[in-house]
């Protein structure tokens, strides 16, 4: 048994190997977290919500993947064909190929890049692009205004994601998220949510903003342009849609656990499960998803000029203010900030 | 922002206050709510106090009562009364209004607690009582003329349609 | 800024809207029950019984209009309300069958989509109306006035769905 | 005359669309290069089946035309076929979400014509039964208005509340949203023994639940605060001039309501005030309606404690025959003013009968204050009317 363990661990196999082992978790992450979204609203807005599939309803993910697989794939008549088919794939890339750059477990990441973040800012704006295409495919006035506002929303908030995520890189020395969860050892007082609490909750909002989840809903406006540029998919191609948008919720979760909250390392010294550790990280990450799940049913939505000044005007500048003050503290203090 | 998002946090506390709280659903096949005393069901009628007065079939704003009235003699008293034979409450027109009910004399056609009215086929909607049946298909609309007594079912135009239409209701007597 | 409306206890002020109707306009007949002024006017000065009520009265609010078909004769009902317990009723009555009469959104802009109703209802044309289209009915292919007496309901029973 | 302008109004238009399709870059007369969306009749924000024809320059809204009609059933035509006592389960239907007011009025206008004595104890029941009503309108318009702009939790606890009210609906009449309950002279029937703990029972509990689930939720919530103050503004003299009745109306300021200004049935003898704003905006709309809530719950306890004695029907014959004349009826429903013209000739069919429904008049709104909003703002400003299609298609 062990020799298969390392003939796996060769270069070829070992890659491909863990890139389906990603996929998988891509796939099942974006199920699970339909499943939980549905549970949480029910349980806030006082109802018991999907109980009928199932054990208490926990099969009710694969009765979902299953219905989509039989619904038939509509694309309308006077749509661009290849760009309506292209968009789905063109937003699922970003939320399957950046897992291979998070750690998952000390010595547990599929590709180490010392360019990590630059690779996850690359890669996520290739979502908005298929939100445009997407828009810009399906031929309809509610798409080509969701897909408008799309482009706006998703390209000027990386701005303020890219700003957030220096704050760190700056502190830890290295853009490896290896390297930055490895500089985050020690109790959770190293973690970098204290020294960059105001980028951390620039991180979470221009997160949200890129995932296109309420308050900042505007491509998929449900009550204004009904579903926007998903107005026109149907079936797989809209399960599609409807995975990337999860698995980048969980992805966004995800590397801000590993950014701010020290992706594996353990709250306190002793707490330390060793290889095990992935527990740690999963915990963080599910709680971030859950207070997105928890904003998304409390807030409505901002409005489109709102939620650009909102960007510009506020989020913008208080990156680039603590950014000002992490780098000067880093040269005023080397020893203190490593 | 006017405030500093403490309406945003507010309202985020009383969502969270409501997650844990006892849900208020009722799972509907397994648990039937009982409904109240009043409550307006499916009509019914009850055949044999029913004296074929017509009220109700003249009252009804849908027209969805149909009754074939007949002189017979059924208590032995000698005298011919008005008696249905037939009688038919068509409930894909009902309303449910309950004027029937209140204009009844002998209070015989009143409401159930049934709620769950479905059916294939349009025409198994029309409930029959009367012991011949009643084609729902033809509009009892004359019931409503003054004074004058209402005219019998208008004969049948199109034979073809009434074809279907008569092997469908006998299609269901089998089937009952 | 703000609209500026009577003081609450309608006493005199029916009689006094029946005496600024009665000396502007030759009325036909006129009455006060209540707190509710009726008057019956000739067709072609309704517009100018309005704008009195309007602009010298005061009264602010035009509820609704009222089309009657009395087979050969459409019978007119503008309500009035002065929003503080009196109301006034315009009653006139148009004959023949392409009735035609001015309109009152001039005066009172509401009434825009009351006489587009009356005219997809009774055929009843307002002259002068900016937008002479039917409210509720299709636009093409249906020259038909619905709630005309003429225009008979069919009762007939259509059960194609029948599987 | 008319034809050939509505034939040229037509053309005109089918026209203009023609013309859009061969020529996409189309500078219309104010020389912008707008889209038509078709904000449909089947729409979530629409408020039952509306069509919206929208000309956008990109999100702002340049011109905006209303398409009615999808549900209308020409009520009007119907109720002149039926007798007097059958047309009121036909009134339900007009605003499905205040039967009782709508039954109210007509069974107002019909006995205005007959001289018959209404028993207090069911003028009573029926200020009971449609502040009641006021609630379980409200409450759900107010969640209505905080799922179109985006939060779909309120539009739950709404109604839950409305479930608990039309389970009392539904112990008293029968039915849970098409009463019938109300009679021409009174009332069906007597309320049940228990009624009245239960409704008492169930205000106090609405009035916590009001201050949580609402008030604290949504008023102070600074996305709310954006999304709704300052949008869909108006002045006063446009909203009378406009014909608007109702939360809509007393928004901006003046002050009318039927109740009080128009007394009918019982209202004289409970006291209440009419609840105004200064803001004209939808913000100001969902305080009126906040405060209107709670002046219902008001309302209702009194109504409970000073409940007459005495039978709920007045005499009035088996066949309503009214004599020759006109019947008018006027009731402040949740919308605004709702009046029925009830014209008979003598026999047992009424000869006309007309209804002003609140929604159609104030849905004129949309095509005055529209042009300059955007298109979000378009579907906060149908929150702010809360028009009902059954209202305004008739």
């Amino acid at each position: 048994m062990g020799t298969v363990i390392e003939y796996l661990n060769q270069e070829p196999w070992r890659f491909l190997v863990s890139f389906a082992a990603v996929l998988f978790l891509t796939l099942n992450l974006a199920a699970i977290l339909t499943m939980s979204e549905r549970k949480v609203a029910a349980y806030i807005q006082g109802r018991y919500g999907p109980n009928r599939v199932g054990p208490r309803g926990l099969l009710q993910p694969l009765a979902d993947v299953f219905k989509l697989f039989t619904k038939e794939n509509l694309s309308p008549s006077r749509a661009d064909r290849w760009v309506f088919l292209a968009a789905p794939i063109a937003m699922f890339i970003p939320a399957a190929a950046i897992w291979l750059v998070v750690p998952f477990a000390p010595g547990a990441v599929v590709a180490d890049l010392n360019i990590a973040l630059l690779f996850f800012i690359s890669i996520t704006s290739i979502g908005a692009l298929g939100v445009i295409m997407a828009g810009y495919g399906s031929r309809s006035n509610f798409a080509l205004l969701g897909a408008l506002r799309g482009a706006g929303q998703l390209i000027s908030y990386e701005v303020p994601l890219i700003l957030s995520m220096l704050g760190v890189a700056v502190l830890a020395g290295s853009l490896s998220l290896v390297d930055i969860v490895a500089a985050q050892d020690g109790g959770f007082w190293n973690w970098y949510f204290l020294p960059q609490f105001p980028m951390l909750i620039a991180f979470y909002v221009a997160g949200i903003a890129e995932i296109k989840r309420i308050p900042f809903d505007l491509p998929e406006g449900e009550s204004e342009i009904v579903g926007g540029f998903m107005v026109e998919y149907s079936g797989m191609t809209w399960a599609l849609i409807q995975a990337s948008e999860f698995a980048l919720m969980g992805l966004i979760s995800a590397i801000g656990a590993t950014l701010f909250f020290g992706g594996w390392q353990p709250p306190f010294e002793f707490l330390d499960f060793g290889n095990f550790n992935w527990i740690w990280f999963g915990l963080k990450a599910a709680l971030i998803m859950f207070s997105f799940l928890w904003i998304r049913w409390t807030l409505p939505r901002l409005r489109m000029d709102q939620l650009m000044d909102f960007g510009w005007k506020i989020l913008v500048p208080l990156t680039i203010f603590w950014l000002f003050i992490t780098a000067g503290a880093v040269l005023a203090f080397p020893s203190v900030f490593g | 922002m006017p405030q500093l998002g403490q309406g945003v946090l507010k309202g985020m506390g009383i969502t969270l206050k409501h997650l844990f709280e006892k849900k208020i659903t009722r799972q509907y096949p397994e648990y039937k709510r009982e409904l109240p005393e009043r409550s307006r069901g499916l009509l019914t009628v009850d055949m044999d106090r029913c004296i074929a007065c017509l009220q109700c079939m003249r009252i009804c704003p849908d027209h969805c009562i149909s009754i074939e009235q007949e002189k017979r003699d059924a208590d032995g008293s000698g005298k011919a009364k008005p008696y249905a034979v037939g009688f038919v409450i068509d409930d894909s027109r009902c309303m449910y209004c309950s004027l029937c009910v209140e204009v009844c004399p002998v209070n015989c056609i009143y409401h159930t607690e049934e709620f769950e009215a479905q059916a294939y086929n349009r025409l198994e909607l029309a409930r029959q009582f009367g012991e011949r049946p009643v084609d729902p298909t033809v509009d009892p609309k004359p019931a409503v003329k003054k004074k004058k007594k209402p005219a019998k079912n208008a004969p049948k135009t199109e034979d073809q349609r009434a074809a279907t239409v008569q092997r469908a209701v006998t299609e269901k007597d089998e089937a009952t | 800024m703000g609209v500026t409306l009577p003081q609450s206890d309608p006493q005199g002020r029916p009689e006094h809207y029946l005496e600024g109707f009665r000396n502007r306009h030759g009325l036909e007949e006129s009455g006060v029950e209540g707190n509710v002024v009726t008057l019956v006017v000739n067709p072609n000065i309704v517009p100018a019984v309005l704008a009195t009520a309007r602009e010298c009265l005061q009264i602010m609010h035009l509820s609704y209009i009222t089309v009657v078909d009395r087979v050969g004769s459409f019978e007119l009902t503008y309500e009035l309300l002065d929003l503080r317990g009196v109301s006034v009723r315009v009653k006139t009555a148009i004959e023949g069958e392409e009735p035609v009469i001015d309109t009152v959104t001039g005066i009172y802009p509401t009434a825009n989509w009351h006489e587009r109703e009356a005219y997809d209802m009774f055929g009843v044309a307002f002259k002068g109306h900016p937008d002479m289209r039917r409210v509720y009915m299709w636009q093409d292919h249906f020259d038909h006035h619905p709630l005309l007496k003429s225009f008979e309901i069919s009762t007939k029973r259509t059960f194609e769905g029948l599987r | 005359m008319l034809e050939q302008e509505r034939v040229a109004e037509s053309a005109a238009l089918s026209g203009r669309a023609t013309e859009r399709l061969t020529n996409p870059y189309l500078r219309n007369e104010f020389g912008l290069e707008t889209i038509d969306l078709n904000v449909g009749p089947q729409h979530p924000a629409m408020h039952g089946l509306l069509r919206l024809i929208l000309e956008l320059d990109g999100e702002t809204v340049v011109r905006c035309d209303t398409v009615m009609g999808y549900l209308h059933r020409c009520q009007e035509k119907i109720a002149e076929n039926r007798m007097y006592p059958a047309v009121i389960p036909l009134t339900d239907r007009l605003d499905y979400f205040a039967n009782m007011h709508m039954e109210h009025g007509y069974c107002l206008a019909v006995e205005d014509m007959l001289d018959v004595e209404i028993p207090p104890r069911a003028d009573a029941i029926r200020v009971l039964m449609c502040e009641l009503m006021r609630l379980a309108s409200h409450l759900p318009s107010t969640g209505f208005l905080m799922l179109e702009l985006g939060a779909f939790t309120p539009i739950l606890y709404a109604f839950r509340e409305r479930e608990r009210i039309q389970n009392i609906f539904e112990a008293v009449t029968g039915a849970r949203m098409m009463f019938h309950y109300l009679r021409i002279g009174g009332v069906k029937a007597d309320l049940p023994a228990d009624i009245p703990e239960r409704i008492w029972e169930y205000v106090e509990s609405l009035e916590a639940n009001l201050q949580r689930d609402f008030v604290d939720l949504i008023e102070g919530n600074e996305i709310f605060v954006a999304r709704t103050r300052g949008v869909g503004r108006m002045s006063q003299e446009k909203a009378v001039e406009i014909g608007v009745t109702g939360p809509a109306l007393r928004c901006t300021g003046v002050d009318f309501d039927i109740r009080r200004d128009y007394p009918y049935s019982w209202y004289p003898n409970v006291e209440f005030d009419v609840i105004t704003d200064t803001g004209g905006d939808v913000e100001a709309g969902y305080r009126v309606r906040i405060g209107e809530i709670k002046q219902s719950i008001r309302i209702v306890k009194q109504v409970l404690e000073k409940l007459p004695e005495g039978e709920v029907m007045g005499d009035v014959s088996r066949r309503i025959r009214p004599p020759e004349g006109e019947g008018f009826g006027r009731v402040e429903s949740p919308r605004g003013e709702f009046a029925v013209h009830v014209v008979s000739d003598g026999s047992d069919v009424p000869y006309r009968v007309h209804y002003r429904d609140p929604s159609f008049v104030n849905m004129q709104l949309l095509q005055e204050i529209l042009p300059g909003h955007y298109l979000p703002d378009v579907i906060a400003i149908m929150g702010l009317i809360d028009p009902v299609s059954g209202g305004w298609d008739k």
